[in-house]
């Protein structure tokens, strides 16, 4: 049932609006409203009853494992969002002055330095809202140091065909032409196919390491240095951040710029979509153009440094901060795990990762990179399934939500047919990975017995499988009485 | 260990099963020369209950001002409910709903957002959000450039009395795509836009940017705006508060075809201040349009028995599936604070919005009044607004902002952040949060103020 | 799975507890503890999602109609609940100095006179920290009364038949034996019975008004006056506060004390079986007896009264002062309906039982009580089902568990045979009343048609029935390796 | 309407349905001379948002004080995860669960609990929960009184260094069942109860009543005073700290049989101090004397599909089923008290809560052994403690609490509340929530006041 058909006509809950004997107003009647907006009319147990049994029917880290390749779906610690919560943060009105936000810039200071100290960058700015805002931030950047040379020739940018989607979505918002590289049957990126294609034209390259395929790409320098030679920059992809925290680092790797996935890695809650927070780190040479607000300390106080500081930036990418809620949050989970627990993050994660692939290899998975180690996260694929049994991917992914585990990613990296990509996270316990190694195991003996009870699935959720296609052509996208 | 639950025993079989000795084995692939063996420059960690007596320490020295600045950022009361249920960990802890069937929850809420939302700005189609107001402007510009195809260039008018950090965003967004921003400029009197449009021709211009209410909080004439734009085939993007959509003339109905597309900051609906975010903001549009709008869109459908239930959809616009053709690089959006939106809206309903708004702007009015009865304080423009005011006072507004906090009051905005002319110039805004004493304790402090202000340069001047 | 079951040996989640370099103790070992408890080895995401899980198991009102008679299970205000919880009153010690509890104390004085004048009775105490310690204080303040005046010969206490347990207990424990008053055909008390059982042994009576019958007693002044020309004193159980607030007044019916429960008039949550709060209200005769501390006022300071101020009292009933929590959130509920919403509750409260009550009764029911007034709740009885259907009031409570909605009360009062006492709360709307009827009518036909359905439910809960005879026979209370 | 659905159409239908012309008509049978027709004398309501202003005022009051009270009601670390989980909706607004199948949640939540608490204190049993620690021992000894039937009068010995509180809600809660109550002294030098134990006669006493820690947070010989008790046939009911429980000897382990009864405050256990309450009181006992136990015990049965459940058990002990046989009256508890402290020891588990014992002890040792080194100052008991400690000042206790108060400290307990004659003792409490800063806060505000203190007194002398 929808909010709106539980409304009733003239029914009111006000207690929460407060009401002033309304004054006098000498704004004209052609610029007021004359019709009420559709809103719901119901009580306040109508809404908390409506919203509390909706929650219900997610799955979400709280409730369920969630290996959700890429995204980092691990344990939002209650005590962080607690204390990211506490009043005095919550009141703060965003261009209060300095000498009272001290709290606040303090906070978000530190979590600058303790990125740039992972990163092996040597400048922050964390205003950038998400990933994907990150990664815009930094290909701008590189963009307006290219400028700054003079050089207009370059304007194309290079992406691994393995690519996040919002890699060349970014690229492109920048004004660059996207030039797609292919991966190699390792995993690896074709270096004679990348030697090809760098040129004058050449901006810069976007990529992850360990990629979205699950793999650490080895040549990692080698590129570096092809990309370099011809003049180019190198982004850095940090959602992956969490496979390699306290092993090395995307500075030394030979990245100028990258941003960092707070909602992932510092795990801050993913909130249904969101809000995230996607820093970006650049260095020396870019540090120049990071994106204002970036906060500055003297010694005594903090403040921020706007483009009157930063002549060179790229500028500002929101109204005020960023999502200082989420910058709190990872400032406050980094702290709290400090230097031991960050190492352990990756190590755990990576742990958990190559002993679900290693154990699903043992049950007859088919792994996309068999004689790779597995990052943080891995891939395998059902296209032998999905030819012998034609039972895809997606059947299995709606059957694990039957046995309540949240699916993989699936679909994605887009080269690997029929795949999932499957990130346990550290914060899953063995038994949690042993439980869904079985599921899977019985899932697949499923698909050969009763396909079509694969094929049918989901068969236990509040809705069976949804009808995607008729949603795109009878486009239904409000409620309208 | 915090947060991770490996025993030793299970470390111990797992690095057997995966035939190793260590994890540190784990990361062989990675060259020698780039392994790091620890992040000793970072501190140790501190448990919980240490961090919460620091974090305590910050809160409270960021915390217990009367905040009488808006200038984009709004305090409202909110409903206990709204984050209550919004911090249920089913609503936190889940993400972007691609396993629809398992995500029915946030499908359906935000469905009803789009709901909710559409109808307050009085258009067909709202999206699932964006990050905040001035980067949900940055698309609705680069929306417009895709729409309006008619276009010989791509130029945007953009109101001069629009919020400084909007206008700064865009600049930073959309400028790599070569696309021209130009100022309509405002009237120094009014504060609002010149009454007298300028001339342009068909087809010159994308999109006009107008704000209602503008940054001063002055209500701009917008159906005689929109018509013109129109009648240059020009399309309008408004940017509005939607708290005062309660009050003021929802965009659909500007003029005679309505805006375009409608902007704006999402956080007065039920979003605390918080430092400046997380926020959202929301974009909504004409069906025609549908297809070129960025973020997220949730449609209503049915599974396989019939029965309803919601999915994401048009997924062809965006980047996971598009890619390079996308309509944007949005991915990970601001679910949750829409979530907290979704409820406060349920939960005040129009007319429990409209007294938000009603009581705001009766607020603003009253303090306005006080102040301006002050021998010496003006006010600036002389448009009618909705709940946010400019006062222009005998010294700069940094001395009375200064002078004000040491009562624990935050004042309002210096308007020099908007240029160096306006340094005299204080914007104020006031929401139904602040009570008569309130107001009063306002009105006081800045007597006070002045007064010492005065005696100080009279004492100079002698 | 038991928390205990997801637990591994070695497994530490530790961030929570502060460890300090363990002091040398002087403790001599002897004393000391050599084994460590049973406690379960989990992580915080195990506990997190285990608990989450759980809380999921259960029906409530947050999430589902609840009319469960007697207990007023009405909407619980988040905005109460927040306001309850700010640091400055959680972090309170209860013998903290008058001076630094003004904040509280004011709150508590405060209930006192809006229950003081709620009930027409001169003074209250918040001590009792649920309706049953409630009834205690009343008793033996009752029986302190008697006491002080040397009248030791009353040594028996008249309790009507449709009396809620705790009545009957409640006098044992004051050390009074029971006396049971019948009720006539029209829910009354049996007014014959009752004046044969006074005499000079009876030190009171206890009664509930409206009964637990649904019904308002309406010869409540005679049997007030019978009662008190025997010499003994009344008692009123406030359970039932709801359908009268603004309406009629205890004090005006005659009655010396009773306790109100304000985890049902005042809306305070039930959590799961508590806690509650059941302050005692008592007319000038009976006010010296009433159990310290109690909140006084010298139109100054706020500050807790004790024995030494008030000598005759019963004394202390709690560590400290009672469910001070509770007594929080009941005056910001009360302040926040005030005088007008406070007397909106009993009409609305009783506008839907009745409602119900018709609404039932067209539909073929049959009502307890037919030719009265509903209070705030009423009776229906399944006497006749459960002859002609063997079909009992409980097949039906546990096929409406079902429907997901909660069961009324069943087989109580004990005097109505296969009964539901179904109390519908004012914050519950048509819509939602409508829905119960049509499931109720829905399971009638059911119990007719395919009677088995309804014997065997529920169907659709985490669990099918219990078996408790065998819980009982067979006791596992605590879980062991 | 706050919190009223109903709409004037539904009121219209609903009486007529009903038959009435009005609400008011339905009071018709409430006679006419008790009918009442407003609350006038009562104020209006408020709306939430001028009440959170209100509340937080009076909140404000009542906080920010540094807490070394202990007394009964601990401060400790509270993970944020306790709260966070237990106030969920299904939590926080389910009542008793008698429709065990729609209350799984909370029935294995009770049964978990029963079993930390039973291991925590080495017993079988635990009920699920009584109102508070004094209570649960007033129910305690009335149990005892019902288990204890070869004894030939009830007379119950309590240890004189039981709480004073306890002692008093004892008298009230039994006395009326004429349960004669009487006093085990304590040694004046070490604070706990005499090593040479009175002599008594088999059946003479009921059962004897023992704290540990003590009132004064001494540790007691417990083996010894159990040992006695049972070779007298008196039972053993032990008052015990919770989280002393961690690092001291469990009941179930005093002497050869071990203690009989165990109830206790379980505030400790993840409860907020918030002025009192609502806490909870545990009860443990053997097996054998589970059918004597008052309040809700969940049992763990099967479902009619042989699947594992829970419910409620041994409801015949009850009043709802017993009634004036029960073996209590209560029936609303503090379920949602304890499902915070099952998730609390959860969290923390065995070893963390040893952690937090020895904490608590280390830091209540620092204090002691600072305080103490101050000449004047002195230790006022001399046996073993557990994290709370008795100093004697030269001058009255209350003096010292004021003087504390004003630098925003909670000094601890004037023990005149104990006796008259000890009104220069304060009873002072340190647990693992206290940082070495903290506890040099203490010293020296302490250090000032006494200076103060002598000044004042040796001007005065002068
Ligand atoms: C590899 C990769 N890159 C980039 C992104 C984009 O990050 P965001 O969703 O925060 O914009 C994601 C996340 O979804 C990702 O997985
Ligand atoms: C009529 C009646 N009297 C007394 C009580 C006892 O109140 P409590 O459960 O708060 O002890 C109840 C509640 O359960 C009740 O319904």
């Amino acid at each position: 049932m929808l909010i709106f058909e539980i409304s009733a006509k003239g029914r009111r809950n006000h207690l929460q609006a407060p009401r002033l004997a309304p004054a006098a107003t000498d704004i004209p009647a052609h610029l007021l409203r004359h019709k009420a907006p559709l809103f719901p009319e119901v009580s306040e147990l109508q809404v908390v009853r409506h919203y509390t049994q909706l929650s219900r029917k997610n799955f979400s880290i709280d409730t369920q494992f969630y290996p959700l390749g890429s995204c980092t779906m691990k344990y939002n610690p209650r005590g962080v969002h607690q204390l990211a919560s506490l009043e005095g943060f919550l009141q703060h009105h965003p261009l209060t002055p300095a000498s009272h936000s001290q709290g606040y810039l303090q906070s978000a200071y530190e979590l600058q330095q303790i990125l740039s100290h992972i990163t092996g960058l040597s400048a922050v700015s964390l205003t950038p809202m998400a990933g994907a805002q990150g990664e815009f931030a930094g290909v701008a950047m590189i963009r307006a140091y290219h400028l700054s040379r003079g050089d207009t020739a370059r304007t194309e940018f290079l992406v691994p065909d393995a690519a996040h989607g919002t890699n060349p979505a970014t690229a492109v918002m920048c004004g660059f032409r996207i030039k797609e590289i292919p991966t190699d049957k390792h995993g690896d990126v074709d270096l004679d196919a990348l030697r090809a294609a760098v040129g004058p034209h050449t901006a810069g390259i976007m990529l992850t390491n360990p990629s979205t395929l699950g793999v650490f790409e080895r040549r990692i320098s080698e590129i570096a240095k092809i990309i370099h030679a011809a003049g180019g920059l190198l982004y850095y992809d940090g959602a992956n951040l969490n496979a390699i925290l306290g092993k090395c680092r995307p500075g030394d790797m030979g990245f100028d710029v990258m941003h960092i996935n707070l909602h992932k890695t510092f795990a801050t809650p993913h909130g249904g979509g969101g809000p995230g927070s996607g820093p970006v780190a650049a260095n020396d040479r870019l540090k120049p153009f990071l994106p204002t607000p970036i906060v500055g300390y003297d010694g005594k106080q903090y403040r921020w440094l706007t483009t009157k500081d930063c002549p060179q930036s790229i500028g500002r990418l929101s109204a005020f901060m960023g999502n200082a809620g989420i910058i709190l949050r990872a400032n406050i989970y980094a702290r709290l795990l400090g230097r031991e627990g960050l190492c352990r993050v990756s190590e755990y994660a990576t742990l958990n990762a190559n002993y679900l692939m290693a154990r699903l290899q043992q049950a007859g998975f088919t792994l996309a990179f068999p004689d790779r180690r597995a990052s943080h996260e891995f891939i395998i694929t059902f296209k032998k399934e999905a030819k012998t049994l034609g039972v895809s991917a997606k059947d299995i992914a709606k059957r694990l939500l039957d046995y309540g585990v949240h699916a993989p990613t699936t679909y994605f990296p887009l080269l690997v047919p029929e795949c999932f990509l499957i990130e346990p996270t550290e914060t899953e316990s063995k038994e949690e990975l042993d439980n869904f190694i079985n599921i899977l195991i019985t899932i697949l003996k499923e698909a050969k017995d009763s396909p079509d009870l694969v094929k049918q699935a989901p068969h236990n959720l509040p809705v069976r499988r949804l009808d995607d296609l008729k949603a795109a052509k009878e486009l239904d996208l409000t409620w309208r009485e | 260990m915090p947060f991770i639950p490996h025993t030793e025993d299970d470390v111990k079989t797992m690095l057997k099963t995966i035939g190793v000795k260590s994890t540190d084995d784990l990361f062989d692939e990675i060259p020698s020369n780039l392994r790091i063996n620890d992040l000793n420059a970072l501190d140790v960690g501190l448990n919980e209950m240490a961090m919460g007596r620091d974090m305590k320490d910050r809160a409270a020295r960021d915390g217990g001002l009367a905040c009488f600045l808006g200038a984009g950022a709004y305090e409202h009361h909110i409903p206990a409910a709204v984050w209550q249920i919004t911090g249920r960990g089913e609503f936190l802890t889940a993400y972007t709903p691609y396993q629809a069937e398992a995500s029915q929850g946030t499908l359906q809420l935000l469905y009803e957002y789009q709901t909710m939302m559409a109808h307050l700005m009085g258009l067909e189609v709202s999206n699932a959000s964006l990050y905040d107001g001035a980067s949900a402007l940055a698309e609705a510009v680069l929306m417009a450039v895709r729409t309006n195809t008619a276009a010989k260039e791509s130029r945007i008018l953009i109101a001069g009395n629009l919020h400084p950090h909007y206008r700064q965003t865009i600049e930073a967004l959309v400028r790599p795509q070569g696309i021209l921003l130009e100022t309509l400029p405002y009237n120094d009197k009014t504060g609002c836009l010149e009454t007298q449009l300028p001339k342009i021709e068909n087809g010159d211009i994308v999109a006009v940017v107008i704000a209602q209410p503008n940054f001063f909080g002055g209500i701009e004439e917008v159906d005689a705006i929109t018509d013109w734009a129109h009648q240059h085939q020009a399309l309008v993007i408004a940017v509005v508060n939607p708290i005062a959509m309660a009050l003021l003339k929802e965009p659909g109905a500007w003029g005679q075809r309505g805006a375009d597309i409608v902007c704006g900051e999402g956080q007065p609906l039920g979003i605390p201040l918080a430092s400046g975010g997380p926020y959202f903001g929301f974009l909504c549009t004409k069906m025609d349009y549908v297809r070129q709008m960025p973020g997220r869109l949730i449609g209503r459908t049915v599974d396989q028995d019939g029965k309803p239930g919601f999915s994401l959809t048009l997924q062809a616009r965006e980047q996971h599936i598009r890619r390079a053709k996308a309509t944007s690089n949005i991915c990970t959006n601001q679910g949750l604070a829409v979530t907290a939106a979704t409820i406060y809206m349920s939960l005040l309903g129009a007319s429990g919005l409209s007294d938000v708004a009603k009581a705001s702007h009766a607020n603003s009015k009253t303090l306005c009044a006080a102040l301006t009865a002050i021998p010496g304080i003006r006010l600036r423009f002389n448009s009618p607004y909705f709940h946010e005011f400019v006062i222009e006072c005998p010294c700069t507004a940094d001395v009375l902002i200064q002078a004000l906090l040491k009562k624990n009051i935050l004042a309002g905005l210096d308007l020099s952040v908007l240029s160096p002319e306006l340094d005299h110039c204080l914007l104020i805004c006031v929401t139904e949060t602040k009570t008569a004493d309130d107001i009063n304790a306002y009105v006081n402090a800045f007597l006070h103020a002045l007064q010492n202000i005065t005696s100080i340069s009279t004492t100079v001047e002698d």
